[in-house]
């Protein structure tokens, strides 16, 4: 690095993107100023007053720093201008930096104040150094400042292309599955062995319309009858015996559980 | 190349509309007119062979990329897919009954056939429409193209299986009666209550 | 003038963002990306002079005005956002000291960073959070992206002015280690509080 090189007051046009703030356009150095809203902290306050010892951030004299600081710190108070609490912070820091500094060395406690100084410099050196560097980045050329894009680009184009796979089989089968889906249904219903309800009402009434004894509801069902037909016939015939019973036309009697079913004429 | 070039290619670059001869000496300030077209032409023929082009369209110029490069700037990018259940029934249906109509189709399938399916038949290269019918409504009719025997590995369409041959191999058989032969003797007749669904699983492998 | 050439100067010229050589390979097919690579090359050196100029900025490669005919272009059209003060120096920060936290970034600017700036930074497109350094409390580390490098139209980030000469002369290393570095051997050890910053190998060509 040589000197000055990162101190140099930064190219002009580059202020163009600094947000209003521009320490070194606006300052006259003579005059008062005062911009405590405009530095961003103590620290940044610190490098504007030792860029304008003009001489390289190595070879600052820290006290004379200091003293710049505190006077400004001063001048704010005098102004009764609200400081930030960092800027009073920092204004305490560096006046006991400044008494450690003009004290004999013996009597100083660790860190020495020559520390703290050095590093203070360094730090203002590494802020320095960003702050240049942010100047040049923003003095580059920038994409829609100093170079420009295709205005409007055609893009480029992607086809989305499907590759349908089905083979033979599939084809066929699926084919199969229709026709025999929509073949046109022919429903047989097959002929069943069954009672109706119907007949077995009037099989019943009419057979209790005979006699006044009790008769097992199993005397009513037709004699030699295969076995389905017997089972729908008794079924049939137990519902009739409920329906005729319901109607007052018939009495129902069982002796015991699952005994045989009697059934007789109301008189 | 000239400054005026320089400037003429980077404002067409960057513009997003083409410029007139007028818009580009307006543009650039102080440029005379017949300076523009001069360079314009110039520019034109330094790019005649290269991958872009300066053209003139209706008086107004603009760059675009050379039309013999168009294949190049589309990318493909492919994707295999298993044609649907409800596709491959409709394909089948063009392929045994050609040429069909959709409305044909949906009669034959019994269910309602969406546009989609055919697009997509059409999209694979298996499916054509094969004219319109000479009815009331003139319906489009569809039928089945030489990529589509090529694909299935049928020499003709001939090669398809006939219905007697269908029957044969239980293709035909509704479900009930294949499955009531697998049972020995089918002893309770139900009834088909499920509605055909109309399948749309892509990938079914 | 190859095929190849004419090819890639057509599809950057189409593109709507930049390319990497990766890119432009696979979206040419069949392309070998060393002949990508040197058509690149052949090409910006062809373009070299005219209006436009063929670059790479991160990797990435885009066609864009020459910057001396800024002047000719920046009429009419938007001006760039303008960054704050602020934002243009924790840009900075994070561009040459990369990946950085936010504890770091203050430390240098010796003042706290409103979230919003990061906020700004990234919603531009030129910040990225890139991860968490595994020191204690895991803080959110910060990068630049290659959005930065092409706005800023730096090739890589050793393009970052004068990077170089800030490295040599420690001006990017913590306050501490240059400290210790001036004094000799560090006498005291003295905690770290910005740990060494691992450099982001990622576009170290």
């Amino acid at each position: 690095m040589s000197d000055g090189v990162l101190f140099t007051d930064p190219p002009q046009e580059e202020s163009e993107d600094w947000d209003g703030i521009a320490a070194e356009a606006t300052v006259d150095t003579d005059a008062l100023y005062l911009e405590l809203d405009g530095w961003e902290g103590p620290l940044d306050l610190l490098l504007d007053l030792a860029r304008r010892q003009k001489v390289d951030l190595r070879e600052i004299s820290i006290l004379a720093l200091v003293e710049q600081y505190l006077d400004y710190i001063e001048q704010a108070e005098a102004l009764k201008l609200e400081l930030a609490a960092d800027y009073l912070v920092m204004a305490a820091w560096l006046a006991y930096l400044k008494s450690a500094m003009l004290l004999p060395k013996e009597e100083q406690e660790d860190p020495s104040p020559e520390e703290l100084a050095l590093k203070l410099q360094l730090r203002l050196q590494r802020l320095g150094a960003m702050r240049e560097a942010a100047g040049r980045l923003m003095g580059g050329d920038r994409i829609g400042r100093d170079v420009f894009l295709r205005g409007s680009p055609e893009g480029l184009d992607i086809v989305r292309k499907t590759n349908w796979q089905c083979d033979q089989f599939a084809l066929i089968e699926a084919y199969g599955r229709v026709k025999a889906r929509t073949a046109p249904a022919v429903h047989m219903v097959r002929e069943r062995p069954v009672m109706t309800l119907e007949s077995a009402l009037d099989r019943v009434s009419n057979m209790l319309g005979v006699t006044l004894e009790w008769m097992e509801l199993r005397d009513f069902l037709p004699p030699h009858a295969e076995p389905r037909l017997r089972k729908s016939a008794l079924a049939s015939s137990f519902v009739a015996a409920l329906e005729l019973a319901r109607l007052g036309k018939a009495e129902i009697a069982q002796d015991e559980v699952f005994g045989p079913m009697k059934l007789r004429r109301v008189a | 190349m000239n400054q005026l070039e320089r400037a003429i290619e980077a404002a067409l670059f960057a513009a997003e509309e083409p410029m007139s001869v007028d818009a580009l000496a307006s543009f650039l300030g102080d440029a005379e007119k017949p300076d523009v077209r001069n360079a314009l032409k110039a520019l034109a023929e330094t790019y005649e062979k290269r991958g872009i082009h300066l053209v003139e369209r209706g008086k107004r110029w603009h760059f675009e990329t050379a039309p013999d490069l168009a294949h190049l700037l589309r990318k493909e990018r492919e994707q295999v897919r298993r044609l649907s259940r409800a596709a491959t029934e409709v394909l089948a249906i063009i392929a045994y009954h050609e040429p069909v109509s959709r409305a044909e189709i949906e009669s034959i399938r019994g269910v309602q056939t969406s546009g989609g399916t055919l697009d997509v038949l059409m999209e694979a290269g298996w499916v054509k429409i094969a004219g319109r019918r000479e009815v009331p409504g003139r319906p489009t009719i569809y039928a089945t193209t030489p990529e589509f025997l090529d694909h299935f590995g049928l020499t003709s369409r001939r090669d398809l299986p006939g219905i007697a041959e269908l029957k044969a191999t239980g293709l035909l058989d509704p479900v009930d009666d294949a499955y009531d032969d697998l049972m020995g003797e089918g002893e309770e007749e139900e009834p088909h209550e499920a509605p055909e669904v109309e399948e749309d699983s892509t990938d079914a492998a």
